[in-house]
């Protein structure tokens, strides 16, 4: 048990996130669907949470703050998901290897527990970054 | 709409058998009139000492679609260096080998083209064709949709149904705004499905029970029957093969005894394009040989068939064709890349760049049996000059290819100067062949030829009164023929003038107007086809990945239409 | 009396399905349901009549807020944004209709923009492949009726395209597959065990990362020569076996997506993958099709290229040429190098899917969103333009993930005074030219 | 050979396209013509004079010619591009294309150089003292023909993508390489004294890579033949000898397959 783990990140989509996508990337749905983080359960362990608790998930570029969850769609010890989205692009690395393509998929994350701590709403989380959020 | 009186050209019509005499033509309203029916506001415009044709058609090149544009993206470096915007009204132009839709229309129209012929149309991605000739500025095109491997087709015609297989045609014609009937590697291309291939016309179709042979006799009789005003046009099997000499000799006595059938001029069943790649003797590339003589031979004494060539040009261009195991096979000969796309229930296609190297016996022999063809054909009214654009070569290479086959000089320089030029010429007759195309018969290759083959002889291809007002106006003087043979490219690379439906379009080799571009189609009415219906229905919900009702290419994909109506009603 | 339209086609994913039956008010105004769509197709339809849309252009005011301006105003800002800049990133078009492209086309090379679509954060890698070593692919259809070897690597259509797997490459019987699902074997190789991977008949996980390197086996396994114990995670046994039974079939076909085109190696773990493919196609018949994500994204490509010769990340900055250097004229590497001076978004939302240091660089400069609704994109720009919804309320061709040419359908009116996106860039292309005509 | 000098007056605001500073170009030009030579930004049409202050001329021909730059080029692309002979010396770094197509003659860059440098190199020398990005040597998009001939030095480290389809010539690296080496390569040869990432001579048909540190991960298709003695750059050492990438085609010499080669130092 440590309060903080190195994760292996993937960005990807989710049928819920589309649906969110869709019914607008102000809904709550959509906010339901990807300010969360996929974890499996070993790591819940490592970091002695239980599901549905806020961590911060920091990057090389960024960190914030989602609800660790659980997933049906198994991952492997040490890999993590964020749903494409405000909160995933947060922390993914810009750099494309000459692709255009940035680090989606594969970086490494720090995972740490934030109980109390927030979760912005997308909006925000883009204009925080900004610089445009009016606190 | 304004009108003008060209006075003092030289013209070369052979609808008119006008070889070169001093003569005026007159334009009004988008048509050639008798100078007396010009009113004293006509504009004149002096072309003395240049030739004047009427304008050119290209009556096969690959210029839009799916597999030309996939050509197109996945070369970028086909456009590497190589993209250029001249001032003035144009857009943006790309492309060596395959040009963007901006350079096509252009390219042709400057050097006297004003018809182009899409050669391979897939139907289910017709639409996608209809965007890009929408987009092609200038000039007319029109599209033949793929018939030679369709399921419906190899179904109707395994029972020999020929009422149901015209009124499939028609329905797809109609469906996709098609011109006529298409056959590439007939057979071969649905055994490719598979991996497969069809090298002779009788080697029998997988799972259909049918042969290439009885394909191509079935879609002749349906063509005949419906009455079309373009005769079958077709690419054989066993294409690029040495010795495919003989399967295309076995395809094209196919059409004996056949007899065409229309109201549009037309005298011929079938069309065999680019024949070079037909023409091949030997039984591997070290006794690779030109069988040009004696596949002209047959095709001289053979009045129903119309050819064209395929010219050789010698540079690095992209091959790209519904021959899919033909492309399956370059691939695995030259390690470049490789694209294929089968299309459910109906064709194929593959593309491959290529790079015809003067340095290779092969590919000098390949441009030699394409400058023979022309040169040992009889009739220039059965033998049209095309690069199967860009397959050998880029379309924009015409001129040079006219400067070989109007100077004997140019083409000996180009021939001794090969790499392995001794083998090069025993492995041809062209060292021999003395003949220079008169300026003359290359407005039959290029011009009455193609318009008659098309049916469209009627409107175009000539300068009579009452025809359509496309003419160009080359800066070449019959009278002081250039003792230079690049004089001659230089000429045919740039109009002096284009008139397009009777407006100005290209001005000393400038675009100055963008036309008012037409897509060409067949309507063809037949009786009412209960089976037909059916199986069209059928086929949609159980095979088909899309919806019927979301198959066919709507009106506003051709907002300037010219469309033939064909009544096989009776 | 309300009435159903029939044929129509999903604005959604690449999958495009034509299928779909929407019942209408009689008015035109109102979606009352649709049919066969999937979750996600049917909550696009729905979004139009949901509450709050905006139906004219906002800009936002110094204090954050947004005040309506006129369609004429945001035109009249739009085309002064543009000419004054010396470079303009014009990125998305993945959601609009081709001919609002040509348009966009238009406007691009008269003011020198870039432009780029969805591509660049998604395919792009894919289609980077295909520029080096060709693809060897077939429509869904062909799928449909003749595979009976289907692999599923890097994608998730359980999820990202929902009807993939019932419409063309698992269950659905063709002419050639009578048996359906029973006739065909189906692999799906990812790093998770995701729901796809829950209707496949064999699961093979791959480390994260290590795709290249098991393609990489999978080709030399395929040419009979020895492996390392285990490559990626996965042991060399377990290799060889799938490749033999891969070879025992007749038709093949690998469906990848995003987990090959975002992970380590990009572009070259599709080049392997296509290699692969044409491996197999000396002793079969195989194809490869990219998993293409927006529902036209496609057609973009497809529309760059007829009149550009490039499939997206086009730059016409210099007005006399088209260039493309994926790396260079790509959003996210223009964005992060600041190499543009202005961004004109439409059809797509990069404010919510690029990496947040390309997002901040695009808040740092003059920007402009057209959007039928609010997005991540919106709320950053200088200006939100809204227009209809392309395929529910305006039709236009689209190009599905086969490339095949769809036409999608207009099924509802759109607010009243809304414009469509080809009526908007229409006017912007106007505005431009009096502008440039007045220099 | 006559010197030209170009000091950078003002740095662009975007990044300046300078295709126009090579010996070709400037060749017989006067400090004046040469300043009047077109550069771009975006749609802006400019002059290299609005950007450089230019002093000495030109020699006759590109062989009699050397460019000196200094001031900080970092947003300069394209110097030395398709150069055939000459000199060229920049004392800062620079930024993408930097040799790309370079025929003959000398490019120094004294800093760093970023992507797309050395592209489809035919001849001649290039010499980068800081750090190279990626692609470096490698084909243009969808071209198959990459590094062709010439000698590239790198004293720091080089970027991913390093001699994608490289067909003939030779890159050495001083420092260490990222992922993807000699991808595609049908000839060539590549050494590198530092380590490399991963994906080592993947697809590759023909050539060599000689690497004197670590391999992250050797690719599944690379089989060890042998322990061999080679002197390299100057240094006598033994190598482990792999062929691969047993997974790609392979052509055949005297009815023996031909294969790429890793040597990897011991």
């Amino acid at each position: 048990m440590t309060d903080k783990i190195t994760l292996n990140m993937i960005t990807c989509r989710t049928i819920k996130q589309g649906v969110g996508m869709e019914a607008g990337k102000t809904s709550q749905k959509y906010f339901d669907a990807c300010s969360i983080i996929e974890m499996h359960a070993d790591d819940f362990k490592k970091l002695g949470i239980w599901k549905n608790t806020n961590v911060r998930v920091t990057s090389s570029v960024g960190s914030v703050i989602v609800k660790a969850v659980e997933t049906r769609q198994d991952l492997y010890p040490g890999l993590c998901h964020i749903p494409m989205g405000p909160w995933a692009n947060r922390i993914v690395p810009a750099y494309t290897y000459s692709t255009g393509e940035p680090c989606f998929k594969g970086f490494p994350v720090n995972v740490e527990v934030a109980m109390n701590e927030p979760i912005m709403s997308a909006v925000n989380v883009v204009k925080d970054a900004c610089g445009l959020l009016r606190k | 709409m304004a009108e003008y009186l060209i006075k003092n050209g030289h013209v070369f019509d052979p609808v008119q058998h006008i070889k070169g005499d001093r003569k005026d033509i007159a334009v009004k309203d988008g048509k050639i009139v008798e100078t007396s029916a010009l009113s004293p506001a006509a504009k004149q415009i002096d072309v003395k000492g240049k030739s004047v044709m009427a304008g050119a058609m290209e009556i096969h090149a690959h210029v839009a679609g799916p597999k030309v544009n996939l050509g197109r993206w996945y070369r970028p470096e086909d456009k590497l260096f190589d993209s250029h915007k001249t001032p003035g009204m144009t857009r943006i132009e790309g492309g060596k080998s395959i040009p963007t839709v901006f350079k096509t229309g252009y390219e042709y129209a400057r050097m006297g083209y004003t018809f182009a012929m899409e050669a391979a149309m897939p139907p289910l991605y017709a639409r996608h064709v209809h965007e890009e000739i929408h987009d092609t500025p200038i000039i007319d095109e029109a599209a033949l949709p793929v018939f030679g491997n369709n399921w419906f087709m190899l179904e109707y015609l395994k029972n020999h149904e020929i009422e149901n297989n015209a009124a499939y045609v028609a329905w797809t014609l109609n469906q996709t705004k098609g011109y006529g009937i298409k056959i590439v590697n007939p057979g071969g291309t649905e055994a490719w499905a598979w991996g497969l291939n069809c090298l002779s016309v009788n080697d029998p179709v997988p799972y259909f029970d049918i042969t290439p042979a009885e394909i191509i006799t079935g879609l002749i009789e349906t063509n005949e029957y419906l009455g079309l005003p373009h005769s079958i046009h077709i690419h054989g099997n066993n294409l690029g093969n040495p010795g495919c000499y003989q399967t295309t000799l076995d395809t094209l006595k196919l059409a004996e005894g056949f007899k065409a059938k229309n109201n549009f001029g037309r005298k011929q069943v079938m069309h065999q394009t680019h024949l070079q790649f037909h023409s091949y003797g030997g039984d591997n590339w070290g006794n690779f040989e030109s069988k040009a003589k004696e596949v002209m031979d047959y095709v001289n004494k053979q009045d129903n068939l119309t050819i064209d060539t395929g010219n050789v040009t010698l540079d690095e261009t992209t091959t790209m064709t519904a021959d899919g195991p033909f492309e399956h096979h370059l691939g695995g000969l030259n390690h470049l890349k490789w694209a294929n796309v089968d299309v459910e229930l109906e064709t194929a296609a593959g593309v491959v760049p290529y790079i015809y190297s003067p340095d290779i016996k092969v590919c000098a022999i390949q441009w030699a049996i394409g400058l023979e063809l022309a040169l040992y054909a009889k009739d220039p009214m059965r033998c049209f000059i095309t690069t199967d654009h860009p397959n050998a070569g880029p379309f924009t290479r015409y001129p040079r290819v006219i400067k070989w086959l109007m100077s004997k000089k140019a083409r000996d320089e180009r021939l001794n100067t090969f790499k392995h030029a001794d083998k090069v010429i025993a492995a041809t007759t062209l060292a021999e062949i003395d003949r220079e195309i008169t300026l003359y018969e290359l407005a039959a290759m290029t011009r009455a030829g193609p318009a008659a083959s098309l049916g469209l002889g009627k409107d175009y291809g000539g300068l009579k009164p009452g025809m359509n007002a496309d003419i160009a106006i080359y800066n070449i003087n019959p009278d002081k023929m250039p003792s230079d043979p690049e004089e001659i490219e230089k000429a045919f690379s740039g109009v002096a003038y284009l008139f397009k439906d009777g407006k100005i379009c290209v001005k000393d080799g400038t675009v100055v107007d963008n036309g008012n571009k037409r897509t060409f189609w067949v309507d063809v009415k037949v009786k009412a086809n209960k089976q037909v219906a059916h199986d069209v229905r059928e086929k949609f919900l159980k095979y088909y990945s899309i919806n019927e009702a979301n198959y066919s290419v709507p009106d506003s994909y051709a907002p300037h239409p010219y469309v033939i109506a064909v009544d096989a009603t009776q | 009396m309300p009435k159903v339209v029939t044929d129509v086609t999903c604005p959604f994913c690449g999958t495009l399905c034509d299928d779909l039956e929407v019942t209408v008010s009689d008015d035109n105004k109102k979606i009352l349901s649709v049919r066969n769509a999937c979750a996600i197709g049917a909550e696009k339809f729905n979004h139009t009549s949901l509450p709050g849309r905006v139906t004219r252009p906002r800009m936002r005011q110094p204090d954050g807020t947004f005040k309506e301006i006129t369609y004429d105003e945001a035109i009249d800002w739009t085309a002064n944004m543009l000419v004054k800049s010396k470079k303009t990133l014009m990125y998305g078009w993945a959601s609009t209709s081709c001919q609002a492209m040509s348009v966009g086309h238009e406007i691009a090379e008269k003011v020198g923009g870039v432009v780029d679509n969805c591509a660049t954060v998604c395919h792009g890698s894919s289609l980077i492949a295909i520029q080096d070593v060709g693809i060897p692919s077939c429509t869904l259809g062909e799928v449909k009726n003749r595979a009976d070897r289907v692999v599923f690597w890097g994608c998730n259509p359980a999820h990202a395209h929902p009807r993939h797997m019932s419409r063309y490459s698992i269950f659905p019987r063709g002419f050639f597959t009578v048996k359906g699902h029973k006739g065909r074997k189906i692999y799906c190789v990812d790093c998770r065990y995701t729901d796809t991977a829950r209707c496949a008949d064999e699961f093979i996980q791959v480390q994260q990362g290590h795709d290249y390197e098991l393609l990489n086996a999978f080709r030399t396994a395929a040419r009979g020569e020895a492996l390392p114990d285990v490559i990626g995670g996965v042991p060399k046994e377990k290799i060889y076996q799938v490749v033999e039974e891969l070879k025992g079939g007749r038709f093949g076909v690998i469906f990848f997506g995003m987990g090959l085109t975002h992970t380590l190696g990009r572009n070259h773990n599709i080049d392997i993958a296509i290699s692969f493919t044409r491996d197999m196609n000396d002793l079969m018949k195989f194809s490869i099709i990219a998993m293409r994500g927006h529902w036209n994204v496609t057609g973009s490509g497809q529309v760059l290229s007829w009149q550009y010769g490039f499939p997206y990340a086009v730059d016409l900055s210099r007005r006399s040429k088209a260039r493309y250097q994926t790396g260079e004229t790509t959003s996210v590497d223009l964005l992060v190098r600041n190499e543009v001076e202005a961004c004109f978004n439409i059809a797509t939302d990069p404010g919510a899917h690029f990496p947040i240091d390309s997002v901040i660089s695009m808040s740092k400069k003059p920007t402009v969103t057209v959007d039928p609704h609010i997005n991540m994109s919106t709320e950053i720009s200088d200006i939100h333009i809204p227009v209809a919804m392309v395929g529910v309320e305006t039709g236009g061709c689209a190009y599905r993930m086969d490339n095949v040419p769809i036409e999608t359908r207009k099924v509802v009116d759109a607010p009243d005074g809304m414009l469509t996106d080809v009526e908007l860039l229409t006017k912007i292309n106007t505005r431009v030219d009096q502008l440039m005509g007045a220099q | 050979m006559k010197t030209v000098t170009l000091t950078v007056k003002q740095a662009p605001d975007l990044y300046l396209e300078c295709e126009n500073i090579t010996p070709d170009t400037f060749a017989g030009k006067k400090a004046d013509e040469i300043a009047q030579l077109p550069a771009y930004q975006g749609k802006e049409d400019t002059t290299l004079g609005e950007y450089f202050t230019i002093a000495g001329e030109a020699g006759a021909t590109a062989a009699e010619t050397q460019i000196i730059l200094k001031g900080d080029c970092s947003k300069m692309k394209y110097i030395g591009i398709k150069m055939t002979a000459g000199e060229v010396i920049v004392n800062s770094s620079t930024d993408m294309y930097t040799g790309g197509w370079m025929k003959g003659g000398k490019l120094v860059v004294k800093g760093d150089v970023h992507s797309f440098c050395g592209l489809g190199m035919e001849g001649g020398e290039f010499l980068i003292e800081g750090n190279a990005g990626n692609y470096l040597g490698a084909s243009y998009r969808g071209d198959w023909r990459g590094m062709q001939g010439g000698i590239i030095r790198v004293k720091g480290n080089v970027g991913s993508d390093v001699c994608t389809f490289m067909n003939g010539g030779e890159l050495i690296v001083e420092g260490n390489a990222d992922v993807h080496i000699a991808t595609h390569a049908e000839g060539g040869r590549i050494v590198i004294k530092g380590d490399v990432n991963r994906r080592v001579g993947g697809q590759m048909v023909k050539g060599e890579v000689i690497v004197f540190g670590k391999i992250g991960l050797m690719m599944p298709g690379f089989k060890f033949i042998k322990d061999v003695d080679l002197e390299v750059d100057g240094t006598k050492a033994r190598f482990a000898e792999y062929i691969g990438d047993l997974g790609e085609r392979h052509p055949t010499r005297k009815g023996e397959p031909v294969y790429g080669k890793i040597f990897l130092k011991k």
